[in-house]
This record gives C-alpha cells, structure tokens and sequence, in this order.
C-alpha cells in the first residue's frame, strides 16, 4: 500500500479522500492556490504545498506544478478528486512518465469515453442501446438538418467537448434549428475551444439514472447499483438519491450488466459511473462515462456499505476486488443535497463571503462531507459547493424525513446557500411521491415553489420581540455587526440578476 | 421602553407598536422581559445562546432567532435587522417613536438611485454608458464570481448618470456601481 | 401516532429522542430546570417548560412537575429516556393514571426487573444460567459468609438498590469479608437509602455482553444482536462496540434466545437490555436486565440499521413490531465512545465550563449525538456526558481506524474531555485484537497507557514558533484570554486530585 | 523580536533561544515569518484561522497549533500559554531576555504557596484546619461537581496558614482556598 498520497483538488473532496486516506494510515498531501492557503484541505493535510495563484489554469490544472509537489512531498500516488484534471488523459499519462500512480482509469479507458461521440460509437457497436441520434460531430448546418429530420423533432444540440449543461440547446421544430445551431456552436468555442456539436433525439422528461461501477486491475469489474441523478437545476445536478424509486430489481440487474459490459469494453478499472436516460417506459439509454469518482458517491456508499474512495486507493495499489457482484448487498435509501454558497431566493446568484457561524446537523443516519469551517471566507475564485449532505434511512420515506430533520439543523449564517431551497423540495409532493425527472427542478422553481410562506401570527410575534430585545441591548440604529451580504439578499429578490457559466 | 417596529415580507408591510420592560441588568444574558404588542400583553423568556442568537420562550413554545444588523440598498445610514425565526426571515426596522424617524424608509425610492454591488468579484463587463437611457430590468453590469457570470439588472426604468466602476476590476460587495436618475 | 411527546430528560439523550420525534412528525416538549435554560434541548424543542431547581430531586426527579407540564403542553406521551424516572415504575404508573402513555415497558415488567434480586430470582425459576450467588438480600454477616464459602472466593459484594459502581466490593478470600461487608452496606445506604448487600461469584476478568431486544403489545419479541460493554472504568461503560469480537453466530442465537426468553417470562415489550457476564471459556450468566433505552444503542442501530426511538415510539403508540427476527440483519460493526466533560490526564476529575470551541468530527461512517454546543457552559449539576461519538466500518478494523480519523478531528477548547484517552485506547495492542474484559481499561490506566508521548523535535519546534508568533502578536504577558481549566489541567497533573461517586 | 522560551512536557522543562520576523503588518492574519532556533534557521508559513488557532506550514509539512494564554497555579502575574500541536499539549513560557523574568517561573515553588480550586463547585468538606500541619498528599478539601466528590490533596508537606473558604459555599476555577507555608 502506499505510504503518501497528494490529492490534486480542493474544497469537500479534497478532505473526503484525506479522511480515506488518514483511516489507511496513508500520508496525505495537499496542494493549494494563493487563495486557498486558509482552506480546510490544507489544514487537514500532513503537508500542503502552494502551486500558484487563484486562477486554476495557473495552479490546479497545471500538471507541472502538481508533479513538482508530488517530487517535494515523496508521494506515491495522486488522487485528482472530480473536476480539475480528474478526466485529463494527459495528467494522467504524464503521472505514468514521471512513475507515480494515477488512482484512477486506465489512460486508455480515459482516452475512449472521454469523447461523447468516440464512446458513442463503441457502445453501439457492443449493441447497447443509447439515445437516437448522430454517433460523429457534424461538421455542416445541413448535416444537422438531414440528421434531425431523420431521428425527429424534439432533438437536443450538444456540444462534443461539453458538459455542465453548456453548448446545450433544445430544438422543438425544424424552424428553430438554424438559430439553435449557431449560437450552440458559438457557446461551445467559447467554454470549450471547440465548437463541435452532435444531435440526439430529446426525451420527454427523461430521467436520469447511473450506475456505479468498481473494477480492479486482474479483470473483475462488478456494479454497485443506480443513483437517481434527475434533481437537476438547469442541467446541474442538485440532489441524488440511492436507490432509484424507479428503478426495481430486475432493471437494476439490466442497467447494471449494461454498465459493467461498457466498462469491459474499454478496459476499465477503478471506479467510474455509466450514465444512463430512462424514459417513462423505463427504456435505458446510455449517455456517456465518468471516468472518475463522482460528487453523489456518497449516497452509494451508504447505502452498499462500501467507501468507494478506499476501494479506488486499493485498486490503485494493485489489491484485487474484496466483493464479487452476489457479494454486494443494498441496504436501505440515502439522499444527498449539495449545498452551494448560492442564494436560492435570488435567482441562486453565488454567494461567496464570510462564514460567520456554521452548525452542521448531527444525530442518526446523518453524513455530512464538507470543505469549510466556520470563520473561514468562501473564495469568489472556486465553484460554489461547500459540503454535502447526506443522510440513510430504512427506506425512501425514512431517509426523506431524517433529510427535512437534517435541513432544519442545518444553520448556515454569513452568506447564502441552496439549504432552504432543499427544504422546500423534501415538502414537494411529486418529489414524496417520487415522480421526477430532469426538468422537475426548473419546473418547480418555476410554479413557485419557493414563494414565500405566510408566517403565523406568532412566528411574526417572536421577530418582533427579537429584533425589539436586540435593539434594546444593542441601540436602536447601531449595527452591532454590518452583514452586506443581507443587502444584497433583501435588494435583490426582485429578480433582478440573471447568471450564466463563465466563458473560459 | 417604547418602539415602533415595521416588519418586511416579501412585498407586505406592517407597522407594529411594542413596548417592552427589560430587567435593569444590561449584561444579563437572558431573563424575562415583559411586553405590550398592541393590546396584547405578555412575557417572553429570552437567553441568549451565541452572539446575535436569542433562544425566546414564549407561552411554553420554544423559538429560536437570530438577528443580524444591515442597511438596506438605497437607504443607507438607517439600520435595520434581519431577523430569522426558525426557517423564516423578517426585515424589521426599530424606530423610537418620540424621535419620529418613518416607516417611509422601507418604501421604495423614487428619486436617484445607487446600484451597489450585491457580492464580491470582478467586474467583467459593463453593458450601459453614461446618459444612456434604460428601461426596467435592463442589464447594466456583469459581475464575475464563482466561475459564474453575473447580470444586475436595472429595478426601474431611468437614466444611468454615473458609473462608479471599470471593467476588469475587482468590487467587494456593497462597492457603488452606478447611479440611476 | 402521537401529535406531542414530551421527554423527560435533558442532554444528548433528550436531542436524541427529539430528532426521532421530528422525523415522525410528532411535536417535542421539552422540560428543564433553572440551570438548563440555555441548554440544547431546550433550544431543540418545540415546547418547553421549567420545572424547578437544579437539584434533580427537585426537577428532573420530580414526577408531579412533570406531570404538571404534560397537562399544560397536552403532550399524549412521555418518553423518559435513560437516567432519572426512566427505570421508575411509580413514574410509569402515574403517567398511566394520568391517561398518558410511558413510552417503555409495562409496570408490573418493570418491578420485576427492578430488583436484582427479584429477577434472578425469576431468571433461574426459568431455568437460565445466571452468576452463581446468593438468590435474595443476606440480612445478616453470618448469611454472607455462609454462601461465600458455599460458592467460593472470589466473590463480589453488590448494593441490592445498586448501580454504577456503587456498594460494590470484591472479595478474594474469607479474612476480607467483614470489612468489606461493613463498607459495602455503608456505601449503599449512603448512595441508595437501603443498605441491602447481596453476593455474587466474582468471574475471573469477564466479558460484559449484552443483548438488546424490542418487543410490541402483540407479543412479538425479538432480539438484535449484543453489545460488547466490557470497556468500563471503575465499572462504568465508557466504549461500547456492536458485534462483540468475542461472539459467534452461534453464541450470538444462544444469547438472544436467552434474552428473548427473559423478556417473554416478565411479560416484557418496548426496547430492553439483558445484560450477561461472559467468562473465558465463553459460557454466558444473566447480570440484570434494563427496562429502558441505553446509552450506546447507537451501536445498534447501526449495525442492524433500525432506529430504535422510533421503534420504542410505534410500539407505544400499539403499533405491531415491524421485523421477524429472520428479517433482522446485522451488517458492519460499530463503536461508541462516551465523550465526558472529564480529563483523562488528571485523574478523569470533571471539567465543566465555558465550552469556547467544539469542532465535532465530519465524513463518512460517523454519527455524533450531542447534547451540548460552543458558547454553552457545562454546569456542575450533572452528570459529565457531553456527547457520544459513534463510527460504523464495514468491519471492526475499519471502525477502528475511522474511529482514530475521527477521534483525531474531535476539537474541544475549554474543558477537559475523555477524547485524549480514548486516542489512547484505539492504538491499544490488545484492544486492536479484541482482547478485552471488565478491568481492560483499570488496567490500562495503571499500566500508563495516558503517559506522555515523548514529542518530536519537528513538534516541539512548531509549539515554540506558534508561542512565539502569539506572543509577538498578542503581547508577551497579557493574556488575551485567561482560561482557569489550564491551571487546574497543569497543576493537578500529578495526581494530587481523588473522586468518589456524591453521596445523595 | 529575540525571546527565551521554556517549554515544558510532564516533568521535563528545555529552554530555547529563539529570534522571530514577523511582516510589519501587523493586523495580518497570516504570512511568512523567518526564525532562528539556536542555530537553526528557517522559515514558517503561518495563518491564523479562528481566534487563537494557528494553521502552521515548516518545511511543507502542515500543522494546527491552538494557543491558549494562562496563569499557572502558585505563579500569578507570569502569564504562560498553553500549546497544543496535534493532540500534543505544551507549556510555553515567553520571556523577553532583555527584562530578565526568569525560566525560574516554572520551577515549584519553595516559599508559601496558594491552592485554587481546579474547578467550580460546591465546598462539600474541609479536611484540615487552621495551623495544621500536612504530609504531601494529605486531603485537604472536596468540592462537589457533576454527580461526584472530588478531594483536592496537599502538593508538598506544610503547615496550613490560611483556609479561604468555609463548607456548603460555591466557589469558581481559580478561587483561593487554602494557603500552605
């Protein structure tokens, strides 16, 4: 086994695998930007070394300066996390040069699915089924015209180097194409550097459904069952859940021998996900693969009894699988909330700033997997996920009940986060009921679901008598502790901001 | 001691008038406090457990509130309080009613207006030009934070007569952005 | 199901009981007295009423006031918890003439069990092996000494009303008796009122396993598994681990079938303890039995993954008990440490205060059930236990190691908490192994398993610089903020402090 | 800045010499300060990160340093810190050389000597009386916190000048009890 590892990330993953790692007795070591020399990561870690400053094409996607760190701190092996370069082939190739072990996927394997339309084409022609549409990029308008007539409208644009929802546009008719197309591709060559873009047919509120897939390096690879994935807010997942409640035993079976067949055939190991759409007659097709370990795993762990991280590590070090797939056995329900420094009563505009108290819910069934302390100041440099929640119960009902308990402990104070919009959805009766798909979110927001609530009578009572004790001991027109972040909140509920990824 | 309390939810507001007897030690951090709220009289048990945050018994019930300090967009200078009850927040502004101060202050502003910024970041882009013209949730300014970009949009329609800010560089939240006439 | 439970407890316990309620939707009353105001569970409640002075006597112990708050808070239910009322069949009986139901067993179950004596009585009527020893109270020194020649030394005198240690003296040969008989009888009529003593065949180093079974008003009863408590000191639990290292599935089946059968023959439902000594040769007797929740049921709950508050809940409420026992899996194991306001380096004297920092460990497999939070002051009125830390693992090893991860993140500032010892503990040759009895711990502690670790140079060095660079900030001799626990921490470091159980 | 540091761990007590340069801002929060330890040099990569709380890089290696300021019993006035690195505690004594306040601070005291109470609770017995002499180890009281009885016992052989506090009553962390000459 290793003696030292560097995880190439930062925020609630970094410290995730650190914990794996410090419960193996494995050294751990981080590596930070200028701004993140206060992050948990680094505090949490045996040794932490600065790699540039806060733009992340200046440190952490820069594979020179992690492997240097790797050199300084003696580690044997590299955990990249998700995100940054956890799908880059090159950093991993470049840990191989330089005779340290990526934890991950084979090069190779990396290589094949990281391109949607490369591992498009090996999976159909394994005979797998996966959503209708161009299995290459389409290089002419009229390609996409001839292509979208002949798999039908509604038809989704995607861009081929994409991901995170952008270079995404969904096309009812052949009238809207031509705009479609263009402004798709131009988003691409904006957030990708490269304007590829493929079609596929468009489900009708399809959801989305993975599988969980563990393989080590002497040829065993088994499933660990399906995440449901289809709370998700303009095509970012939001919340996930294990099992699916749409998923029975006898898909679970179908789905998983799908997965582990795609994994067989680019050579997979170590853990990865299969993603799959469902439509509502409970057809699966596949999607694409993450070659890497994903946010959700946790929901997966809790419910198989098994910490994926440590099995990465392992499989890394060479062990063989300890489980074969009759081995796994599923036990109960877990839901995982993201929660994101993002204002939901105000268009989830981010929001980034100081920490003032912070209280995590504690008690049963309840996990929690985060990358900040209370006291510390969310940088604007980062995406915006400080900590997951996650809780287990005996089953689906149970687990929603501990998670609306959970939410109600969960005190955040200094800047906004997702926490009370999660509070809203646990209410929602589709959600109860589990009916859900990948537009339920939008849809929700949409009707209001997180209209204001008429307080009672009393509640407004106790806010009267708070700020009126407050104001007594503290003067009436003195603000004992000046919080813009209040401002912004309170100003900015109007609707008057919009937000949109980046362009890179 | 008497106040005057206007309370803010969502668009709804209401004035209150609520006179409260506090025990003579002022570093006691709890005790029971007598209060009048209306024509209603009662007592409140009230410790508080961290700073800003009152655990309030009231009737038997059980209430947990917390209290920040702010001052809202457009009205600085008049402070006002945040006050979270459970799951639910009020913006609640404490007036002495001898000093006269209004309840106006929550009222919307009609005359000039700054648009501050609402967090940190940079400013990556600016959409109106001095003397420029814009109508109501015209987009001003793009603010970049948190790999995301960031439109603030006009709340009324008017004329942009200052900008306070340059593309390119860096505002903390509540920095003057622009001012609309 | 109920609307309003009110629980008559304070600490962690009573947040426990409270999360449960919450989950099912059931309102909480809270009840306190005048030094817990600002106590959590009193924060956590819906309700809350004061019934009296910090003396338990005069509060927690004072059934008419908590009937009191029943009536005004209409509660239907009340759930004791463990400690004060909750093994007190006069508070059960008055909750039942009340027209209010005791969530916990039937009365006349309760008297039966209650006494020591009485039970084993009943136990070896049924035929069940119970420690050798005398069967009823011995009213006389010449009765003592007869049935300790009958059975043999060594023997163990034991307080009839007793518990927690109290009134309890070991015998190795018949010239100690008279002493010791004199001061057991004292103490117990100091600590209980009645100086009562019965005997017992003293087992060589034992193991101290116990069986926790759940039973409904239909008269199902069924076991989930043991407990292994053999981790005392000075004969109180302080970590508790679900399975026992020592028990097979055979033995586990032998055991519950016993604990079912007691149960079954005292007419029993709700959750209960049937608590066995386990000698080397791994024959098992019954000690007593507890008509309550424990303190580690954590340990339980998840291993078997079933909440048993809610269960104790539905069963009250006359629901039918939701497993057979075939349905009943145990999956992992788990370990409990009793997190006491005690510090381990001077004696475990008690350390309450002004909690000025609580950092509670995070991450997967690690459940913390608390009764405290930073800011709130530790009051001197009751009992040290602040918050239990729980880990599951997929085995003891892995347990084990999350336990030391997360043992190592636990940061408590202010007061003196058992955390520093059981770091100890969890690197323990033996305790690794498994090889544990009642007197592992004494012995430890005797054997120095708290002295001090002779620092690295690396770490001396990072203690002078981070002295140095708060002296150079902060000023050389002003204390920025006084803290009287490290005096009494440093002073009393050399064993100048003794303590002893109040007399009441 | 030059200091002298005596730090002890259980019975053994080192001094050190050590020279620190610390950046002149000195509302930082954090930065790189150079040092000299005897004849070591090096540098340290410091952040504070709560209110005492130190996260400290040496060397690439990453360490928290929690630093808590005391007055040790029978030395009142001599402020001393407490630091723990890791789960390992330290006393630290910070001298400035040029003043000349001793190492000798931590060494037992030889003239009359103050016992404070280690803890709040209740005096629930006094075991000795005024003038009374003692042999190291004699109990001297018990005080009564958390369900137990907890007896205070004479650090060195002496003789009893002065009892402080009288049975049944309250006392606080750090109130005087009993003086020994």
């Amino acid at each position: 086994m290793f003696r030292k590892v560097l995880i190439a990330n930062r925020g609630e993953i970094a410290v995730r695998v650190m914990r794996a790692c410090r419960e193996m007795g494995i050294a751990t070591v981080a590596v930070y930007s200028e701004v993140d020399r206060k992050s948990l990561h680094v505090r949490y870690a045996d040794e932490a070394y600065a790699i540039g400053p806060a733009l992340s094409t200046e440190s952490y996607l820069r594979i020179d300066r992690i492997l240097d760190a790797v050199k300084r701190s003696g580690a044997e092996a590299v955990h990249p996390g998700y995100g940054f370069l956890a799908e880059n082939p090159d950093f991993a190739r470049a840990c191989e040069e330089a005779g340290i072990v990526f934890i991950g996927p084979p090069v190779e394997a990396m290589e094949l699915l990281g391109s949607k339309t490369a591992s498009r084409q090996a999976v159909i022609a394994a005979g797998l089924p996966v959503v209708q549409g161009a299995d290459r990029n389409l290089e002419t308008f009229e390609e996409v015209a001839r292509v979208a007539a002949e798999i039908g409208y509604p038809v989704m644009l995607k861009a081929s180097a994409g991901g995170g929802g952008k270079g995404l546009r969904l096309v009812h008719a052949a009238g809207e194409l031509e705009s479609a197309y263009r402004t798709a591709r131009a988003e691409a060559q904006n957030a990708f550097g490269d304007p590829s873009v493929y079609i596929e047919k468009y489900l009708e509120r399809p959801r989305h459904v993975e599988i969980q897939i563990l393989g080590d390096q002497h040829g065993n690879l088994i499933h660990l069952g399906e995440r449901e994935c289809s709370l998700q807010r303009r095509h970012q997942k939001v919340m996930e859940e294990c099992p699916s409640p749409l998923v029975d035993a006898n898909l679970r079976r179908r789905m998983g021998e799908t997965a582990v067949r795609v994994g067989k055939l680019a050579g997979y190991f170590n853990a990865g996900t299969v993603e799959f759409l469902v439509d509502r007659e409970r057809n699966f097709f596949f999607l694409e693969m993450n070659t890497r370990l994903q946010v959700e795993h946790p929901v997966t762990e809790m419910v198989a009894g098994i910490d994926l991280v440590k099995e990465q590590i392992r499989i890394a070090a060479g062990e063989p699988l300890r489980w074969r797939q009759e081995d796994v056995e599923m036990r109960g329900a877990a839901i995982e909330c993201r929660i994101y420094a993002e204002d939901p009563a105000n268009n989830f505009f981010p929001c980034p700033g100081l920490i003032r108290r912070l209280q995590a819910p504690r008690g049963p069934g309840v996990r929690s997997d985060s990358g900040v302390y209370e006291g510390w100041t969310v940088p604007i440099e980062y995406d915006s996920l400080l900590a997951k929640l996650v809780v287990w119960g005996s089953d689906r009902s149970e687990a929603i009940a501990r998670l609306g308990r959970a939410l109600a402990e969960y005190e955040v104070f200094g800047i906004q986060t997702t926490i009370p919009f999660f509070r809203r959805v646990v209410e929602h009766p589709q959600f109860l009921a589990g009916e859900i798909d990948t537009s339920f979110i939008d849809r929700a927001l949409a009707e209001g679901i997180l209209a204001h609530d008429e307080p009672s009578a009393e509640t407004e009572r106790v806010a009267l008598l708070a700020a009126a004790l407050d104001a007594a001991r503290n003067g009436l027109g003195r603000p004992p502790a000046p919080a813009p972040e209040i401002t912004w909140k309170m100003a900015g509920r109007d609707g008057l901001l919009d937000r949109w990824p980046r362009k890179l | 001691m008497k106040l005057t309390l206007t309370v803010r939810r969502g668009s709804e507001i209401r004035k209150h008038h609520l006179e409260l007897t506090l025990p003579s030690d002022a570093a006691a951090t709890g005790g029971i406090a007598r209060y009048t709220l209306g024509a209603e009289r009662g007592e409140m048990d009230w410790a508080e457990v961290a700073p800003g945050v009152y655990s309030i018994l009231v009737n038997g019930r059980s209430y947990e509130a917390q209290v920040v300090t702010s001052s809202p967009t457009g009205t600085p200078g008049e402070a006002s309080r945040v006050v979270t009850v459970g799951t639910l927040d009020f913006q609640v502004s404490v007036h002495d009613p001898r000093r006269r101060r209004g309840a106006a202050s929550l009222a919307a502003a009609d005359g000039p207006q700054e648009i501050h910024a609402p967090m940190p970041g940079k400013i990556a882009r600016i959409l109106v030009s001095r003397h420029q013209e814009v109508v109501a949730g015209a987009g001003l300014l793009v603010i970049e934070a948190m790999k995301m970009q960031n439109e603030l949009r006009a709340p009324r329609a008017g004329r942009v007569e200052e900008i306070y800010v340059e593309e390119g560089k860096g505002v903390e939240a509540g920095t003057r952005l622009v001012r609309l006439a």
